[in-house]
């Protein structure tokens, strides 16, 4: 078997294979399994840096195999594959560390840590799914492997919220399904391809391509969190803070914000969903829902859930790209694929911090606690800037590239989102980091650990301090070549434009 | 109703366009190399022996059945051994008799009506009277006798058409030359189980209730 | 080759079914071992040569179709009888180390389970009618024995109602056979399909018969009632047999029949009535599933919901394109088989769960995936191809038969498919539920075995697999097949 | 052959069948069972099915009768017992 | 009519009446009864309807010697089942109402 069709099987079977050997570990063997989770996790950094490497110089990674009569199983890295699976690898690695740190003295680890691993593996498999059904593929195992880390407390409260989360997903994905089904009844074994597949088809059947692409757009916004089947989200916030930060900040919005992505560009063909008059409601209903979410964050006492809503208004940023009709627009959407994700996982990070350390989960218990936890707020007020969307941070970045995008698809209606939403940001956000540094300590934290000489345990201040970083960066260096912003570009200038 | 008005149709319908089978010529050029003269028989143990070669499986899983309820006790039930002098006589006259009959019923199947069924079904009648006749019967008390000897016809059965395979043909082919005395060593040992499998159906359930069969034993 | 291989198929189930009854359940199980490793073995081999040489008619006795009985060895059917090896060597595995060998009516059961893989076998190879009724009586007595074994009065009423179903569901059979065979005087079902011209009222009426008779031993709804008490209150390795092969097996019937007589003897009324009950039964099996209080009952009633999948083969292969009929007869095979694997590991799961938590019911859980999260997740993988989610063998059969029905434009059946994978999810989902909930007095778990844990989780990865590996299996539908039956008839 | 005969033979059994069903008593209902096996037996000597008719009278009327009997009068020895353990 | 077609008529009557029975019927042995009916009933027709046209078919008279043994084992093993029964529960009938919810027999 060549490199080219090896190394995306890899990238999949490293967390797939750590998924099972986690498994088969005892309980308690803790610290193997913090090894074998480590090692995995490099292991599929390095393996997708050698892709993102081979991708960039033009070498074909693809592997397929007949899966079913007429369905193939479909493998292949594209640099816009490469960009969310950038994101997951590197997020993993993170996230594994603070895991092991949040979890520490907690029961089930090895469950949790097992179905951790497996989720990644159906990240990792989204990201590369060469067709529609590879991709349905993962992204059920998606919705199955994140259940049992939802409900991991094991509580009514998150049992209840496990039921939500299942009830919505597995809903979004029958109705995908249908879509995906209906779609190859039609048009057979759809691979992704840059151009799309019905540029110049048939116009009788363009009234079932419309409806097909709503019950495709309806399933894939479940995961999204798109407006009105957003209701998962916030509840979900039950489950550990790195669950929340990598999976539902991460992994499975941006699946569905993804695999929109990929069914505008490389099913329908960008100019041929403009045509078919499908982008302009698409473009409503993103701008509303980042609107909606902003407002409703505005109003929630407990912090993760005020991160939650404010994920639901974000991830509608890379919709509200894609659909304007135009080069610049699509690279200000994937990048903020990118930007979010780091920006959102630092401010889990940050909450799951202070959950952990302090016992702090609500806003106005939060008074003070730069003071105690100077690093972790800092992280937390840098990433809050960087979501405002302050120069040069990650969110300046997008915002700008955004706005330009919109200018020049002369949709300037967005601006004015674009430039309520950042209102709305700041006011739901900046009042916490007043909390932060300049209120007083009015009580004792609700439960207070401490852990020698740092304020919190070093596998849980590492990661955050690390992202930060990587906000910080990624907007001041946005010109340099390997840039997210440049990587964007790439994908745009290799993939639609002729 | 309707169910016996559309079944009577039917039947009339099939019954006016039956085709002409070509399956009784067949028959009638098969039959002098099938061993036996009697067509039923040679239909039975050689055409479709298969279907009763199952036949004599789900019967042993009566059998089985049968003996998994049967309590020891009831076997030897003194209220069974009443000295009934007409019973006593009966069986006395009547049991080397039906042995006869048995024996002729089942040799009789190679050229005309009768066959290890028939022959093991008197063979059953008969241990049924002497049953009631109160002989002691330790053989049919539950062990590993008794399941010998249900599985016996069926072993032998099975022995034979394995030896068919074994002899490059087919499962459950006989050569030619001894096709009949095959089917008579079948039809002895089928007609020994069948009539042991039978009388295990009737001794074995206990036909008073007043000792409990052993405990968990319906099957 | 191959003609030592049916021989060896077809002998060593029924001389193991002699030879176990001779010993007790503890020699039995070393026996059976052996005998499953033949069974396991000879099938393979099969499965393998037919692959290599293509199907062909076996003459039992020497004598052709229509005086002797022929076994049709294709490539469906040596597909069922490897699922048979796989499925029942699990469940034999499973039971040696399951039951209690303590028990004096244990011996039995190795005898009965014998029977029951010898008239499985029966029923896939067979080719001929009435030999086909044998086999089910065989299979049916067996699995009414087993049910029964050392029942206490609910496990005896279960079996009760479960053998009347069965033996009714026989004699209408029979009484269709009995139609066939007035009409055209033979019982091979190739030289039938010859003979056939069109649909006469009378044989119309003869395949509703056997038709009707099949679905009440399959426990099509509403002919269900029976199954759920039966495969609810049997141990779980009985179970297992029993919702994995034994219903397929008069389903099997039925499919044979119908893919080949349908298309003269049926009508759209017929194919659609057909589906329509297997549309109620996905909808109300899963829904009862759903309610039932007891954790193998939610399973047993997940048997009839899955069974009326099986169903939509009707409308589905009548009156289409012939491409869309072979897309539709592939949906169902891959839905045969994953629903046995599936079920058979879930059923065997469950008895490891129940062992475990020392009780039946489904809140008694609570707590349980701390201790045994090995069975629980072979439950949970099993669960999920019974929901038909990818990559599963369920998920699988679902697209296929999705595809069907788009291209039929049946698209109502397309309503059904995704609903019932919806309601799937809502009884499994239950389960989970129930077995997440932690509870602080719940160190009290039983561990079984790890021999016993083992096997439900091989059955559920093969399920998992399935789906990977479906193309190569349904290559073997359409392997070519050497027609012996035509010489048969015109000699 | 006389056709009144077996019209007679067939009458009579569909009679003794219905009164199988319908006989208040089980023992009754056995009985006129058995007498139906014979009249089964008599109808396959019509049919020139002899081989049938021999194995309907020893398997068909005979042992099925015989262990129809022995049930019913197990059920009937032993009501009592039980009922009296139900008031227990 | 032949004289095979009047046994196989009378063979569909008698199904008629065994079903009936079969389904109307509660006691178990009565059912039992029934089911032998109905199997006699299918047993005339196979053979009645097969031998209509040309004399005896020796074929069809296999068929029911079969089927008449695997009648009886049938009706032998249910006669075990319903005496077990009735010993432990001193009922010879299936509950009409629902069985289904008893189903916590394995612990």
């Amino acid at each position: 078997m060549s490199a080219g069709a090896l190394l995306p099987i890899l990238a999949l079977l490293s967390s797939l294979l750590a998924a099972v050997v986690i498994f088969a570990l005892p309980e308690t063997s803790h610290r193997l399994r913090t090894l074998v989770n480590l090692l995995a996790a490099l292991l599929k950094l390095g393996i997708v840096a050698v892709m993102t490497w081979g991708v960039f110089q033009g070498i074909d990674f693809s592997v397929s195999f007949t899966m079913l009569p007429g369905v193939r199983f479909m493998l292949r890295a594209d640099a816009l594959a490469m960009l969310f699976a950038g994101l997951s690898a590197l997020l993993w690695l993170l996230t594994t560390i603070y895991a092991v740190g949040y979890l520490e003295d907690s029961p089930n680890r090895s469950r949790f840590f097992g179905f951790f691993s497996l989720c990644v593996a159906s990240t990792m498999g989204i990201a590369l799914a060469g067709n529609l059904f590879t991709f349905f593929l993962f992204y059920e195992m998606l919705t199955l492997s994140t259940y049992p880390l939802v409900v991991h407390r094991g509580t009514e409260k998150a049992l209840q919220a496990g039921r939500n989360y299942i009830i919505y997903t597995l809903g979004g994905g029958v109705v995908l399904l249908l879509g995906i089904a209906w779609l190859h009844g039609l048009a057979g074994d759809l691979a992704f391809r840059e151009t799309g597949h019905f540029q110049g088809s048939d116009p009788a059947l363009h009234g079932q391509l419309t409806l097909i692409f709503v019950v495709l757009i309806a399933g894939l916004g479940v995961k999204a969190g798109m407006f009105p089947v957003h209701g998962w989200l916030p509840q979900a916030m039950v489950a550990p803070a790195p669950v929340s930060a990598l999976l539902h900040a991460v992994a499975v919005v941006k699946a569905g914000a993804f695999g929109i992505v990929r069914v505008v560009y490389d099913i329908y063909g960008i100019d041929f969903a403009f045509a078919l008059g499908l982008l302009q409601p698409l473009a409503w209903l993103a701008a509303f829902t980042i609107l909606y979410g902003s407002v409703r964050a505005l109003t929630q006492i407990d912090l993760k859930r005020r991160l939650a809503f404010s994920t639901i208004s974000q991830v509608s940023y890379i919709i509200l790209g894609v659909t304007l009709f135009g080069p610049i627009g699509t690279v200000g959407g994937l990048v903020h694929l990118l930007h979010q994700g780091i920006m959102k996982i630092t401010l889990f990070f940050c909450a799951g911090n202070y959950a952990e350390t302090l016992g702090v989960h609500r806003v106005d218990e939060l008074d003070g606690a730069g003071a105690r936890m100077p690093a972790t707020s800092a992280a937390f007020t840098l990433a809050v800037l960087g979501m405002i969307g302050v120069p040069p941070l990650a969110g300046f970045v997008t915002k700008w590239v955004l706005g330009t995008g919109a200018l020049a698809a002369s949709m300037e209606w967005v601006i004015l989102v674009l430039l309520l939403s950042s209102l709305l940001n700041a006011a739901y956000f900046l009042p916490i980091v007043y909390r932060l540094w300049f209120s007083p300590v009015v009580a004792p934290w609700p439960a207070e650990r401490r852990w020698g000489r740092l304020e919190t345990s070093a596998w849980l201040l590492w990661p955050p301090l690390v992202t930060t970083l990587m906000l910080i960066l990624v907007g001041l260096l946005a010109a340099t070549a390997f840039s997210p912003l440049s990587w964007a570009r790439l994908i745009v200038v290799r993939m639609y434009l002729p | 109703m309707g169910f016996v008005v559309a079944l009577a149709a039917a039947v009339l319908g099939a019954a006016g366009a039956a085709a002409p089978s070509e399956l009784s010529d067949q028959l009638q050029a098969s039959l002098a190399r099938s061993g036996v003269e009697h067509p039923v028989t040679a239909v039975l143990l050689n055409f479709r022996s298969y279907d009763t070669l199952l036949e004599i499986g789900v019967l042993v899983i009566a059998g089985m059945a049968g003996i998994s309820l049967a309590s020891t006790n009831a076997l030897e039930d003194p209220a069974l051994r009443s000295a009934d002098s007409l019973l006593y006589a009966l069986q006395r006259w009547f049991v080397p008799v039906m042995l006869l009959l048995a024996a002729y019923l089942l040799w009789a199947g190679a050229d005309r009506p009768g066959g290890a069924f028939q022959a093991g079904a008197v063979l059953a009648a008969t241990g049924v009277l002497m049953r009631l006749g109160g002989l002691p019967m330790a053989f049919i008390r539950p062990g590993i006798l008794l399941r010998l000897g249900l599985v016996l016809g069926f072993a032998v059965f099975l022995l034979v058409a394995v030896a068919g395979a074994l002899n490059g043909e087919a499962f459950l082919a006989y050569p030619v030359t001894i096709a009949g005395g095959l089917i008579l060593i079948i039809e002895i040992g089928l007609t020994f189980s069948i009539g042991m499998i039978l009388l295990a159906l009737f001794v074995a359930a206990p036909v008073t209730d007043e000792h409990e069969p052993e405990e968990g034993g319906g099957l | 080759m191959s003609q030592w291989l049916i021989a060896g198929l077809l002998f060593t189930p029924l001389a193991w079914a002699a030879l176990s009854l001779l010993l007790g359940f503890r020699q039995g199980r070393w026996l059976s071992w052996l005998g499953m490793a033949i069974q396991m073995a000879v099938s393979l081999a099969l499965w393998f040569a037919v692959m290599e040489g293509g199907g062909f008619y076996y003459a039992l006795g020497g004598w052709n179709a229509p005086l002797g009985i022929a076994l049709r060895v294709d490539g469906l059917a040596v597909t069922f009888v490897l699922l048979t090896a796989a499925v029942g060597t699990a469940c034999g595995l499973h039971a040696g180390v399951y039951l209690d060998a303590d028990k004096p009516w244990q011996r039995y059961f190795w005898p009965l389970f014998w029977f029951l893989w010898a008239g499985l076998n029966g029923v896939w190879l067979g080719a001929d009618l009435f030999n086909l009724y044998v086999s089910l009586e065989l299979i049916s007595l067996s699995a009414v024995g087993l049910v029964a074994l050392g029942g206490e009065a609910a496990a005896l009423r279960a079996a009760l109602r479960y053998l009347f179903a069965a033996l009714l569901g026989s004699l209408a059979y029979l009484l269709g056979v009995a139609l066939f065979y007035g009409r055209f005087g033979t019982l091979s079902l190739a030289v039938i399909d010859q003979l056939l011209v069109g649909g006469e009222p009378a044989l119309i009426v003869a395949l509703l018969l056997m038709l009707a008779g099949l679905a009440l031993k399959t426990a099509l709804f509403p002919l269900h009632a029976w199954l759920p008490p039966a495969h609810g209150i049997a141990r779980s390795p009985v179970s297992a047999l029993l919702s994995g092969l034994v219903i397929k097996a008069s389903f099997y019937i039925a499919a044979r029949l119908w893919m080949e007589l349908g298309d003269r003897l049926g009508s759209p009324w017929l194919a659609q009535g057909m589906g329509v009950l297997g549309a109620a039964a996905v909808i109300w099996g899963s829904w009862l599933a759903f309610c039932q209080p007891h954790l193998k009952q939610v399973v047993a009633y997940s048997s009839v919901a899955q069974i009326g999948y099986l169903f939509l083969l009707f409308p589905l292969t009548f009156a289409v394109a012939e491409p869309v009929s072979l897309l539709a007869q592939q949906g169902i095979t891959l839905q045969v088989i994953s629903h046995a694997l599936a079920k058979a590991a879930m059923f065997l799961a469950a008895g490891n769960l129940i062992l475990s938590v020392r009780s039946n019911r489904v809140k008694a859980l609570a707590g349980v995936s701390h201790f045994l999260p090995f069975s629980l997740f072979s439950f949970g993988l099993a669960g999920v191809s019974l929901m038909g989610l990818p990559p599963t063998g369920g998920f699988a059969a679902k697209w296929l038969l999705l595809q069907a029905s788009l291209a039929s434009g049946q698209w109502w059946w397309v309503v059904v498919l995704l609903l019932g994978g919806v309601l799937a999810a809502a009884y499994v989902f239950r389960i989970y539920r129930a077995s997440f909930l932690e509870v602080s007095n719940s160190d009290d778990f039983y561990h079984p075995p790890q021999s016993l844990e083992a096997i439900p989780m091989i059955l559920a990865l093969l399920a998992l697999g399935l789906g990977l590996v479906a193309e190569p299996v349904l290559s073997v539908l359409a392997l070519p097949f050497e027609v012996v039956a035509a010489e048969a008839v015109h000699p | 052959m006389s056709g009144w005969l077996d019209g007679l033979l067939v009458v009579s059994l569909l009679v003794t069948a219905v009164a199988v069903l319908l006989s208040r008593d089980l023992f009754r209902a056995v009985v006129m069972f058995m007498a139906f096996g014979l009249l089964m037996a008599l109808a396959w000597v019509r049919l020139q099915a002899q081989d049938i008719a021999l194995a309907e009278v020893a398997i068909g009327a005979g042992l099925t009768g015989v262990l129809l009997l022995d049930a019913v009068s197990h059920f009937r020895r032993a009501r009592p017992q039980h009922r009296s353990r139900g008031t227990e | 009519m032949s004289l095979n077609l009047l046994y196989a008529l009378a063979g569909v009557a008698l199904c008629g009446i065994g079903l009936a029975g079969f389904l109307l019927l509660n006691h178990l042995l009565r059912r039992l009864l029934a089911f032998n009916l109905l199997g006699s009933g299918v047993f005339l027709v196979l053979v009645g309807l097969a031998q209509h046209g040309d004399g005896p078919d020796p074929v069809p008279q296999a068929l029911v010697l079969t089927g008449i043994v695997v009648a009886i084992a049938a009706t032998a093993l249910a006669i075990v089942l319903i005496r077990r029964y009735f010993h432990l529960t001193g009922r010879t009938s299936l509950d009409t109402g629902n069985n289904a919810g008893d189903g916590g027999g394995e612990s």
